[in-house]
């Protein structure tokens, strides 16, 4: 029989003032099982916490109701309160008859009858309580970062430096990412390579590092401290242990006219290449798909001049397991590629502004690589189609972004700054030439960002136009851009040497092909989600996974390498205790009951639920019945509510003592 | 108490042999049964409700339809589907339990009772009079007078000659009808009750006047050897036969509930954790839950084992215990089986097996 | 609740909530000092995912004359779909109830956020008005009192005076 | 509407059965067969399991055999010794019943051997099972048959039938309903529930009540009362519904048994015409991941919430 303690709190007079506390706590010491119950002036306070342990005490009472404000304010402090005093803290519910009750209403007859009967539902249900042990998950120190940009090498570096061991996995051939390839960053005009290439060497030179470039991700099984991960490390066709970085492959190779990726295709590079000189690890990759070994069998020069013999056209792609206990995702975006459409892309409106058929028509990046002291020009702007320098230039904002109809609605957030940037290194470079800039809106918040943007126009004599382009084409040599302003509300023709386009950032081809190996949610863009909004902006909703960068949503590099750190720190507050204690608030399976229909496991959001082969002793498969792991497990109840014999229950929430709260009514 | 005498148990009054024989027309009897429910007497007999026959109060004598054999036996009204017997309420730590009087039950007629479902009555008598007397029978019984009637079509699933009963038997009734031709019945007294109705409603009967019964129902099934069949399950608890037969029962509670005979029941309490209610219902031994134990053991683990209960129940251990077979050949479990099963059959499948 | 005054009919709502969302919404109305009718008594679970059709079918069995269930907007989940789950099944569960016969303004769906305090008053005054002006349901009620003909104990006599109270 | 319906192919049907079971289980192919044999009473059938070729001259396929034998293949009902392939003799409609049972872990494809019956139609359970099959005398699930020749099988006799349009006995009975008021219609379901005693063979009977252990049986909590009194009753009834929401393929076995002849398919098929509506989805025609109550889309229907 249980012992149940009632604590009617008066809330000062917040509640007293239209509930007659007396007498609730007086009608509720009639119910059934209650065989404690009094009143008091503020249960929350220590004199109210020390009433409480004592009657626990005093009365042996087995289970407590505190009728108080909403458990959401206080219901850790007396189930706090409750364990100090002996009991289990699961043992301890709050009936809420100050939010839902006394400060709703206004008559006292009715809100003491509603008072008695929120408490009485509670009397009830505490009953159906049972003794819920936290659960402790051990914790594996070791992190997986997936993503090598500044949002990955910050996190990685953070995590190491801590101590703990990281596996920072990138697809490409080196570390870097869209940092490395940039020319200048704004607001400073700092060379990005020159900030970001120490970084990078010293994530190669960090002993709690382990490198995987050229690899991706295949597998992910397990949960928050206990993960399993799969990494394909693709075939470089060169040894990493052999090859010193010498290089002499590269110059050797017969195959120098392959458009360079890194460079946005307007540089060459051969067949065994490394993307750009700074690369890390500073290994070369053979591609395979222009390799004239691989095309036809002859060539093989590579091999020859290696002294190492790093290059075995032989090697195979590996599969390698790595366990971990977080992971960082810091995979980045992508640019909109207006030219060509991606197979499936549900995004309306490719080809527009003759990108891909006009040739002096490039994106910002493609600027970035012309600005760039190591691009494909040494860092002068010269048109892709002559070689000349563009006296007037024309940059264009918001292609896709913001732009509903062709299904990309957001602001890509750092597309104003970079243009502002971009007029200015034009005015560096070409100091006879003028720039013209087509833009909706100027989005300039952030330290010295407005400033900045001012600049381009005050001082470095950039001419912004604020409306959108109508048409543009080719005449002659030159690209003609009309628009209007719809500042002065006149019609606007230019006719320029240059285009340079503003596209969107977009999530990067795949992300959600990798998020659903990760069990993580994306938007409708295929950005990840985050947990919460505002409070978890840095957790995925699946425990033990954390998001850095632009893979999240757009975002430029110091939130980048914010949001990097933040990641960072989430890890390491993961990691710093040996064993992951959590709130026993999980499903559990009643395997006498279970059929093995996995109703459960079809929806449940977080992976949590198994399969598990029951055997009697011979070995015998009796049935497979399916399995909560608690680890995952999030608590959200839905496989119960799911499940049709009622095999699994959710611990705090059993369908006993929500029955028994509908009876009490 | 072990083992039980044979014999009469129930305290109730044992049938008499015809004393008293008379008549009466169809509209008398409908007056009859008009008046009675004028008086307040709850007058059950076989209705349409909707398209099934179910035997079930009715508010007017027009209503009565004896066409077909009702769905359900006429053994709910002593032993209801379900049935209230206490109630409880909480108040702190007091618990007040309340019984359900029996005086309240009502009284009862029960009319156009087929021959098979009033034979098995005073089958039923004997277990729930022999060690513990079941007021909540007993006392329907006491309160419930039974009109038979004679059966004058059947089907190829009744087998009521083959347990040795006929659709002219009578036991159980305590007036029993007989169609005439024409119209009208013949009316025969078999208790003191029934002649009590008689001579309470003296007006309405006549004296017998050489009239032609109806041509009574022959059932096609010949006569059973129930000793056979008993000899052969008193050695036979074990044996392959029964995986044979039983392999396709899916374990439903239909032919038990439908039967005239079958008697188990649960109790179960229904209601919140302040006030509720004990209530006893049907239950049946095709059931797992049946015999399945609170530890998780269950002695009948399959539905093969189940089903031999029920044939030993009705044809070894009731003859055992109270010399009666409990079965009276209504073949409505080989009506509604789900999935075909057919006592008869089975019982002809023992008797022809080797040993 | 029982009928405070004579001839005054007070519902009995019970409330199905989510506590990320509709919980947090109802304590802001609280905080908020708002006020709506005393009617509406509320269960907490974790999500609208968990709640069972069987305990709205419990609730009007055990006397509620309106039910209500609360979630989290679409896409606003504290688990990533349990509304979503929740919505497919409601959407089924309640096209069952109207067609055995359940006057489906009984029973009210909402997605309340924990910054809608004044949705909840919105959604809990209407739908105590809504039934107040219904009348009590007594479909499930009437049902519970009924028997078997042959389980019952009352003689028609009895059910006369019965009904006569 | 006394139209006779052409069952002259069952006998070529039937000894068609007869010869491939005997072949499958001489050959070894298959353990144990599932499928209907005669009963005593005139013109019944009944659900038989052989493991002896010799045996399989008892298999017949004729109007009374209208039991969906899908149940046997189920753990929690039966457990025919699986040491091996099972054969059954399944009606497109029972099929339906196996493709759910599929995609609900259940059932293997590989571990059965599908004897499909082409039908035209079987009786319903109010007539004797001696009877012609007419659009009178068919089972009302037969004039909404979707399902005349069963697909995927890996037997089927290679007769084709003709099968005549009939009146759509559920889809009128329910527009009908739908008719009325809720209070009319709560009027309705409460005599039929009401006769209901709890025999659960419409459970017992049904492929996918293949739970250990009905949530109506427990009694911690009790979440449905569990005597056969109207309250419980209709609570069984509606939450049974409920569950077979989006599974049931409409074999009607439930209403076939039920020996107080309540019109429980009509519950389902509402139930499937809801979920036809709602989320385009039909029961049994493929082996699905995940049922319709099992996941859902953003831009499932909300109109009715708040």
């Amino acid at each position: 029989m249980s012992r149940i303690g009632v604590f009617i709190c008066h809330c000062g007079e917040n509640i007293s003032r239209t509930v007659d506390v007396e007498r609730v706590a007086a009608e509720v010491g009639k119910m059934p099982g209650v065989s404690f119950s009094t009143d008091y002036k503020y249960m929350c306070s220590d004199p109210g916490q020390n009433l409480l342990k004592n009657a626990i005490q005093e009365q042996k009472l087995t289970h407590i109701v505190v009728a108080a404000c909403s458990p959401r304010m206080h219901e850790k402090t007396f189930r706090k309160a409750v364990e100090a005093a002996g009991l289990n803290p699961y043992l301890c519910e709050m009936a809420n008859i100050r939010e839902h009750c006394s400060w709703v209403h206004e008559n006292k007859e009715e809100a003491t009858v509603k008072a008695t009967e929120i408490v009485g539902m509670m009397v009830e249900r505490v009953k159906k309580n049972r003794v819920l042990p936290t659960i402790t998950v051990p914790v594996t120190k070791r992190s997986l970062v997936i993503g090598g940009g500044i949002a990955g090498i910050q996190a990685a570096l953070d995590i190491a430096d801590c101590g703990h061991e990281v596996v920072l996995v990138e697809r490409e051939p080196s570390i870097g990412g869209h940092m490395a390839q940039l020319s200048e960053t704004f607001p400073t005009l700092d060379c990005s390579q020159c900030i970001m290439t120490p970084k990078m060497v010293d994530v190669a030179n960090h002993p709690k590092i382990k490198l995987y470039t050229y690899s991706e991700i295949e597998l992910v099984e397990g949960y928050i401290g206990n993960f399993q991960v799969t990494i394909k490390k693709k075939a470089r066709s060169v040894d990493e242990d052999r090859c010193t970085g010498c290089g002499v492959c590269m110059t050797k190779c017969p195959q120098k006219k392959i458009p360079n990726k890194f460079d946005q295709n307007i540089g060459m590079r051969t067949a065994i290449y490394v993307p750009f000189p700074q690369a890390v690890p500073n290994t070369p990759v053979i591609d395979r798909d222009n390799c004239t070994w691989y095309k036809t069998g002859k060539c093989g020069v590579c091999q020859k001049v290696c002294g190492p013999g790093a290059v075995d056209f032989e090697q195979q792609d590996q599969l390698v397991v790595e366990p971990v206990g977080a992971i960082v995702v810091a995979t980045g975006f992508d640019l909109y590629t207006i030219d060509e459409k991606p197979k499936g892309s549900p995004i309306k409106g490719y080809g527009e502004f003759g990108h891909g058929k006009i040739p002096d028509v490039i994106d910002g990046m493609t600027f970035e690589r012309l600005a760039s002291a190591s691009g494909p020009t040494g860092g002068k702007i010269l048109r892709p189609s002559d070689g000349k320098e563009p006296k007037q230039i024309v940059f264009i904002q918001c292609i896709g972004s913001r732009a509903r109809e062709k299904g990309i609605s957001y602001c890509s957030k750092v597309c104003c700054m970079y243009t502002a940037k971009h007029t200015m290194l034009y005015h560096h470079k070409v100091h006879d030439g003028q720039a013209y800039v087509f833009f909706m809106d100027a989005r300039t918040p952030g330290k010295s960002y407005d400033e900045f943007w001012r600049r381009s126009i005050e001082e470095e004599e950039a001419v912004y136009i604020r409306g959108m382009v109508s048409r543009l084409y080719q005449k002659g040599d030159k690209i003609v851009v009309m628009g209007s302003d719809i500042a002065v509300g006149v019609q606007v023709e230019i006719e320029a040497d240059m285009v340079v386009l503003a596209t969107a950032i977009q999530p990067q081809k795949g992300a959600e092909l990798l998020a659903q190996k990760l069990g993580i949610s994306y938007d409708k863009y295929n950005f990840y989600s985050e947990a919460h909004a505002k409070l978890r902006p840095v957790e995925c909703a699946t425990a033990g996974i954390y998001l850095a960068g632009a893979c999240q949503g757009p975002k430029d590099i110091p939130e980048t390498v914010s949001q990097a750190s933040a990641a960072a720190a989430k890890v390491m507050t993961l990691f710093s205790k040996d064993q992951l204690e959590r709130e026993p608030i999980v499903a559990r399976v009643k395997e006498s009951g279970c059929v093995g229909c996995f109703a459960c496991k079809k929806v449940c959001a977080y992976g949590a639920v198994e399969e598990k082969e029951i055997r009697d002793r011979q070995g015998n498969l009796i049935k497979t019945v399916a399995f909560v792991n608690p680890g995952v497990c999030a608590g959200c109840g839905t496989c119960q509510a799911t499940c049709p014999s009622k095999s699994v229950e959710l611990d705090g929430y059993t369908d006993e003592q929500v029955i028994a709260m509908i009876e009490a009514l | 108490m072990w083992p039980p005498k044979k014999g009469n148990h129930s305290g109730l009054p044992l049938p008499l042999r015809p004393h008293m024989q008379k008549q009466i027309t169809q509209q008398n009897l409908n007056i009859l049964l008009d008046s009675l429910i004028k008086e307040g007497i709850r007058v059950v007999a076989p209705h349409m409700n909707g398209g099934t026959p179910l035997y079930e109060p009715l508010t007017c004598s027009a209503d009565m339809n004896t066409g077909q054999l009702p769905r359900r036996s006429a053994k709910e009204a002593f032993f209801p589907v379900c049935e209230d017997i206490m109630t409880y309420e909480k108040e702190g730590q007091k618990v007040t339990v309340t019984d359900i009087d029996p005086v309240r039950f009502p009284e009862t007629v029960l009319v156009g009772v087929r021959p098979c479902d009033a034979a098995a009555i005073p089958v039923l008598d004997a277990v729930f009079s022999w060690d513990y007397k079941d007021e909540f029978f007993l006392e329907r019984r006491r309160k419930t007078t039974i009109i038979g009637l004679a059966c004058t079509t059947a089907d190829d699933a009744c087998f009521c000659t083959a347990v040795g009963l006929s659709p002219a038997e009578t036991k159980g009734s305590d007036l029993f009808l007989t169609p005439l031709v024409g119209g009208g019945y013949v009316c025969e007294t078999y208790s003191d009750k029934g002649e009590q109705l008689i001579t309470n409603h003296k007006e309405l009967f006549s004296d017998t006047g050489g009239a032609k019964t109806l041509p009574l129902a022959q059932p096609e099934t010949g006569k059973i050897d129930l000793k056979k069949v008993k000899a052969w399950l008193d050695e036979h608890f074990e044996d392959p036969l029964w995986d044979g037969i039983a392999t396709r029962c899916v374990g439903c509670g239909a032919c038990a509930f439908v039967c005239p005979a079958c008697h188990c029941f649960d109790i179960v309490d229904e209601g919140t954790e302040k006030a509720g209610t004990r209530r006893k219902n049907w239950d049946a031994c095709g059931f797992w839950k049946f015999t399945h134990h609170a530890s998780g053991h269950n002695p009948r683990d399959g539905q093969p084992k189940r089903y031999r209960n029920r044939i030993m129940h009705k044809f070894k251990y009731y003859d055992d215990k109270f010399g009666q077979t409990l079965c009276s050949g209504c073949g409505r479990c080989v009506r509604v089986c789900p999935v075909g099963i057919d006592i008869k059959a089975i019982i002809d499948t023992i008797l022809n097996s080797e040993c | 609740m029982q009928p405070t005054k004579q001839n005054t009919f007070e519902p009995k709502i019970i409330a199905f909530v989510c506590t990320w969302c509709t919980y947090a919404g109802a304590d802001l109305a609280g905080t908020s000092r708002m006020q709506y009718p005393s009617n509406v008594r509320v269960l907490k679970f974790p999500c609208t995912g968990r709640i069972d059709p069987v305990f709205i079918l419990k609730a009007f069995q055990q006397g509620a004359d309106g039910v209500l269930v609360s979630g989290c907007h679409p896409g606003d989940c504290h688990y990533i779909a349990g509304n979503f789950h929740a919505r497919r099944r409601f959407a089924v569960f309640r096209k069952l109830l109207e067609f055995v016969g359940v006057d489906l303004n009984r029973l009210q769906f909402s997605w309340v956020s924990a910054a809608e305090g004044g949705k909840w008053v919105e959604v809990v005054t209407d739908l105590t008005e809504k039934v107040r002006s219904m009348g009590p349901m007594t479909e499930f009620k009437e049902l519970a009192m009924e028997e078997q003909w042959s389980g019952a104990i009352n003689t028609p006599e009895l059910q006369e005076a019965y009904n006569s109270i | 509407m006394t139209q006779p319906i052409d069952t002259s192919i069952y006998a070529a049907i039937t000894e068609a059965i007869q010869a491939e079971a005997h072949r499958i289980l001489a050959e070894g192919e298959v353990t144990a067969i599932v499928g209907y044999a005669a009963a005593r009473r005139k013109g019944s059938a009944q659900p038989i399991i052989i493991t002896d070729a010799a045996d399989s001259v008892k298999l017949i396929f004729t109007p009374a055999c209208v039991n969906n034998l899908a149940v046997y293949l189920t753990k929690a009902k039966k457990d025919i010794p699986k040491n091996g392939k099972i054969g059954i003799v399944v009606k497109g409609c029972d099929l339906k019943a196996l493709s759910g049972l599929m995609g609900e872990s259940q059932l293997k494809r590989e571990e059965l051997y599908l004897i499909g019956v082409p039908c035209a139609g079987v009786l319903a359970s109010t007539v004797c099972p001696d009877q012609e099959l007419t659009g009178d005398s068919i089972a009302p699930k037969c004039t909404e048959c979707d399902a005349h020749l069963p697909t995927g099988c890996d037997f089927v006799p290679a007769e084709t039938l003709v099968t005549p349009e009939l009146e759509r006995k559920y889809a009128v009975e329910i527009a009908r309903l739908e008719a009325l008021t809720p209070a009319e219609r709560w009027v309705y379901w409460k005599e039929q529930f009401a006769k209901c005693i709890k025999c659960y063979a419409c459970r017992q009977v049904c492929p996918f009540c293949f739970c250990e252990q009905c949530l109506c049986d427990r009694n911690k909590p009790q979440m449905v009362d569990t005597t056969p009194r109207p309250a419980g009753n209709t609570a069984w009834h509606i939450v049974r519904a409920m569950h077979l929401a989006g599974r049931c393929a409409g074999c009607a076995e439930c209403e076939r048994v039920c020996p107080m002849d309540i019109p429980l398919n009509l519950l389902n098929r509402k139930m499937a015409k809801e979920l036809k509506e709602l989320y385009n989805h039909e029961a049994g025609f493929e082996v699905l991941d995940k049922g319709p109550l099992n996941m859902f889309t953003e831009k499932d229907d909300q109109s009715f919430i708040k």
